[in-house]
């Protein structure tokens, strides 16, 4: 059921408690880098950028490797550093 | 491989699960983790789990098919939500041929776990 | 430390012993022996264990105050006499802080008990 | 309820088998070392010689240090190397 137009982005911990919301819903029309949605996220959410600079991008439940892009349909996550267990 | 992962809020019994040891099954490993009453040197009664889920039960099974392939059945469980003081968070269950492959998993599988399963321990909210 | 040394023809359960978790205990890891259907192998039905018993558990004892000294309690129970293939010859319970310690420590014990404890393994009887 | 004018001697796994006997009382009136024991066992009970070449003695519950001598009283255990676990 994934908009084709729009990438889905989930918040997770501190970076959820800081953007204020668990999920946004971003038009994207073509593929985009990871350095482009960093900078799309940090403009729009205030005070996320040390969260983007520790935390890793997962896509469709897998992390991205660095140079991988992002097309719209996707389920990208941001991951602070986890601590499970 | 019998590869088994559930994260749910659901307590996590002491068996971890029940397994059919198989009979060349000489080593069988159950490690439980409990939330301790000090976290970052401070006393608490509980700990907050989340997990991003269908994330961290693809990232337990890549783990388990990765490092366990010494290993006959892994099973893991990972309760979050609201888990008190004492409880188990985490349950682990390894059945191997030998106790060395069992260990050797569970060490590898709880550094992996720490560094890149998408769960998240938080503090108890004040 | 909470130190317990069983040695007996009693099955042994699968959680070793009831344990009553400390505050501090992040880690309860337990490991069972089992019997495996192969020995030198040849197919097996069983293996019978004796033991010098006293000094066994003295043995036991001695190597858990030796090595254990970061951990908070360990259970060991060997059963002996005839035991079935898939059953549990040996358990050990370990409650410590941190799960590291915890699974040193299971390595170490389990290397010394089969070098220094005065307990025999031996086939089946024909 | 040692007797002070023997030394038990215990048996184990393939030294019983070998022995014939799980237990003996070895008159004993003075301090022994090892290798007079060893001796004395390996004399008296026919193809004991190899078990003794790889066993190690125990002193009342503990091993016995190489140098360490019995004493009438004592209980002594012959132990073949061990298989636990």
């Amino acid at each position: 059921m994934s908009d084709p137009l729009t990438l889905r982005v989930l918040f997770f911990s501190s970076a959820r408690d800081i953007a204020g919301t668990s999920e946004i819903s971003m038009p994207c029309s073509a593929s985009i880098t990871q350095p482009e949605l960093r900078k799309k996220l940090s403009d729009q959410f205030f005070g996320l950028a040390p969260v983007l600079a520790t935390a890793r991008f997962a896509r469709n439940h897998c992390y991205a490797t660095p140079d991988e892009c992002f097309v719209p349909g996707d389920e990208i996550a941001l991951i602070p550093p986890v601590s499970g267990g | 491989m019998v590869i088994a992962v559930h994260i749910s809020e659901a307590p996590v019994r002491e068996n971890v699960a029940p397994v059919s040891t198989g009979t060349e099954d000489g080593a069988d490993l159950i490690f439980l983790g409990r939330v301790r009453a000090t976290e970052a040197g401070l006393p608490i009664t509980h700990l907050v789990y989340e997990a991003y889920q269908p994330m961290a039960e693809n990232e337990i099974h890549r783990i388990i098919a990765e490092s366990a392939t010494e290993c006959r059945e892994v099973h893991v469980v990972h309760r979050i939500g609201t888990i008190p003081v004492g409880e188990i968070a985490i349950g682990v269950r390894i059945l191997s041929p030998h106790r060395r492959e069992a260990i050797r998993f569970l060490e590898i599988f709880m550094d992996r776990l720490k560094t890149d399963v998408p769960i998240w321990k938080m503090g108890p909210m004040p």
